[in-house]
């Protein structure tokens, strides 16, 4: 495709675009029909059958399995649908948001207390922002993997 | 005939929904939110408006993949607050102006703005949360908003969303909508979501204030070049969700001093402006202009 | 590079679809109506496009007064023929083109036409009966159509409709996002519903022979003209419901002798053309223009 | 208000704009119900039963009960959307049209065989052309009424 697509080259960042949406089609109605209490039950009863009724790909069902939001998204999720899984999980917005970076929770609230993620170095990749690949996971995340 | 005096300006997090539906907000980490919100529950009170014509956007609620509109009006009697997920806001259900609306989709459908008309939706907390920062706590039941309200969702969830200057755009064609309806009723128009956030990804948490603030500079004082932003400098400096930010626009386009997509004449009065971080993974921005003669 | 090779129009009178289903063409009401069409089936066949853009509307099917889009593509992998009351047309499925839908909805979005993107709909007779004349009576599960569809459907039923104006300003901004798209296809556009008929009151079952041929004229010869016809003479002189023929222009806008909304260069080719009278309430035209170098 | 509404001078004629789906909201969403089979059935066995369950108003009950279409559309009915009823009763569009000007079938089937109504006289409101309101009903409907 000939459109412009200027930003593919910010660091930890998809942009929920056409294509994205084409991709992730069923991974969010699957996340939309947990908006219903009777889903959810039936989700958390029985996750592999409950994801095996939707068109979803293997690698979306093993996401979702192991609550690894970045692949979700990567993989044609989109926050505001994801976030049906977490509101299932009884997770917040922020929990969620934390968990895609590696730190722990108390890390992430944290940092949001001292005025949130700074911009610098983080507007494009390949800069040496916090936000940058070479620099995942971040916090706890980093010494589990670490070592 | 009716006429919009006044615009105002707010995030949307859904973490200050929680807040207020759970009795927090004197807490420490609440308190100074809420207390940039004071006046302007005062000033509510003593500049109530006949409708709010309230911009936001639904965050996957009412709409699914299955039909994502560009710009949509509800034309509806009344709107449910949505469970999201974790059951529904206790607040009170939200009354529509079938009749302003209906007048508004059509002067503004023929200006050439591809509106689509909604009759059945419920809102989230895209709405209903500008309603309580602005309104304070309600029982659901026993209470009531202060006054109709008119829906209008903007699609920010897939892209392309629509550009700075196409909002800017509406903005006017909103008020002449409004200019042309007969009875002589006062408008508010309210543009929410922003201030810079992102809630995904490596990069989530990010927060520019001094972006933010240059931007809300610029939206007050010069709205001509503030719809020129791009959108990618929107995701790039203020994260992925920081896009929210172009509804503002919307509200600010309504505003007298624009005329043909120029300013010309006073610039609005600046009644209130607040500034504040963190609510949850957001940082929240407030701003509320009048039109004086 | 995609291109736009030809354009087709059509009535989409739901009878003919009736006729077709219960193989009745070649009756002495319908063998005329019919006839008009062994030319474009043949036509079709030797010029078969990779895809096609076709421009219809919803009949209260898909969308009810829940949510009235002014403009809606569907970027899905297929649409089923709708039951409209009286079972679903036995017709094959109607195959989509996700990728270039999505492109031509992003392109064009960006050109600030406020599109609703849809992903699950049923096509009603407004979509299957252009099909079905153009390439006569298929099996609807051994056979398929020829190409992939993309459906985009106008709001003509709750006023108000879009203008001419901005129908035709939409076929310009579509054929500007088909030559932006990178893959080498052969597209064709199509602009169906009208020509004049009434299905209302006391004025059911006007035909106007004179205005509609006039109007074909001025759509072929004179499209910047034609755009400006406003809504009320559709409606006064071809019908309330002739006012469908504003779709028309939307596939004339997509030609190549249209131009920063003037025409230049050689008016397209006009392969065909055919009117006749009555198919039920309806009087139908139809006519291919094909873009020549 | 003060939008322009230049269609009101048309004969025979209701644009079906804000204001008239407005008025009509729940007429056309009972018609809209009768897309299901089932709904169908259940409106033929007891049809006030059935339209009792939505929230019209008793002249619209009885217009729909009356098949009266012209009544429909005065109160805020689109055609699109009774044509559900038509669809129920076994009707096409064509019988439904004709229903509304007075005449028989086979005249309203005739007419159209003919090239259809002229729009002579049936432009605006005062002229005399057969559409006119002090000219109906039509046909077979002119002859009933008439005596
Ligand atoms: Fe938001
Ligand atoms: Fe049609």
């Amino acid at each position: 495709m000939a459109l412009d697509k200027p930003y593919k080259d910010v660091p930890g960042t998809i942009i929920f675009d056409a294509e994205q949406s084409r991709l992730g089609y069923w991974l969010n109605q699957f996340c939309t029909s947990l908006m219903k209490a009777e889903n959810r039950a039936r989700f958390l009863a029985d996750e592999r059958a409950y994801l095996d009724e939707w068109a979803m790909t293997e690698e979306q069902k093993q996401a979702v399995m192991a609550r690894d939001l970045n692949r979700c998204m990567a993989l044609g999720g989109n926050i505001y649908f994801l976030a049906r899984i977490g509101a299932t999980d009884g997770k917040s917005f922020q929990q969620m948001a934390g968990s895609m970076t590696g730190m722990s929770e108390e890390e992430y609230r944290n940092m949001m207390l001292a005025g949130g993620r700074s911009v610098e170095g983080n507007r494009y990749i390949g800069e040496d922002g916090d936000a940058q690949p070479h620099r995942q996971p971040q916090g706890a995340g980093s010494k589990k993997e670490g070592n | 005939m009716a006429r919009i005096t006044a615009s105002v300006y707010t995030s949307h997090v859904p973490a200050i929904g929680v807040a207020m539906d759970l009795h927090k907000t004197q807490e420490d980490y609440w308190q100074p939110l809420f207390a940039g919100y004071d006046f302007s529950k005062q000033w509510m009170k003593d500049n109530k408006p006949d409708v709010i014509f309230l911009v936001y956007n639904d965050h996957a609620t009412a709409f699914s993949l299955d039909m994502i509109p560009t710009f949509a009006i509800g034309t509806a009697a009344q709107y449910k607050p949505a469970d999201e997920g974790w059951g529904a806001r206790p607040v009170p259900v939200v009354k529509g102006h079938p009749q302003l609306a209906s007048h508004i989709a059509q002067s503004v459908i023929q200006q050439d703005f591809d509106l689509t008309i909604v009759n059945k939706m419920d809102v989230d907390h895209g709405l209903t949360v500008p309603l309580s920062l602005m309104c304070g706590e309600l029982d659901p039941v026993k209470d009531a908003w202060p006054c109709p309200v008119i829906p209008f969702a903007v699609n920010v969830v897939q892209y392309p969303v629509p550009s700075g200057q196409r909002c800017f755009a509406l903005g006017q064609a909103i008020r002449k909508a409004v200019e042309s309806f007969d009875e002589d009723i006062n408008v508010h128009i309210w543009g929410t979501g922003g201030m810079s956030h992102q809630l995904q990804g490596a990069r989530a948490g990010l927060i520019n204030r001094e972006w933010d603030n240059n931007w809300l500079d610029l939206m007050i004082n010069d709205p001509v070049a503030c719809a020129k932003v791009p959108h990618i400098d929107y995701v790039r400096e203020a994260g992925s969700e920081g896009i929210e930010l172009v509804m503002w626009l919307i509200a600010r386009g309504a505003m007298a001093d624009v005329n043909n997509g120029e300013r010309s004449g006073p610039l609005p009065q600046v009644t209130h402006r607040f500034y504040h971080v963190p609510a949850s993974n957001t940082a929240v921005g407030h701003a509320i202009l009048e039109n004086k003669e």
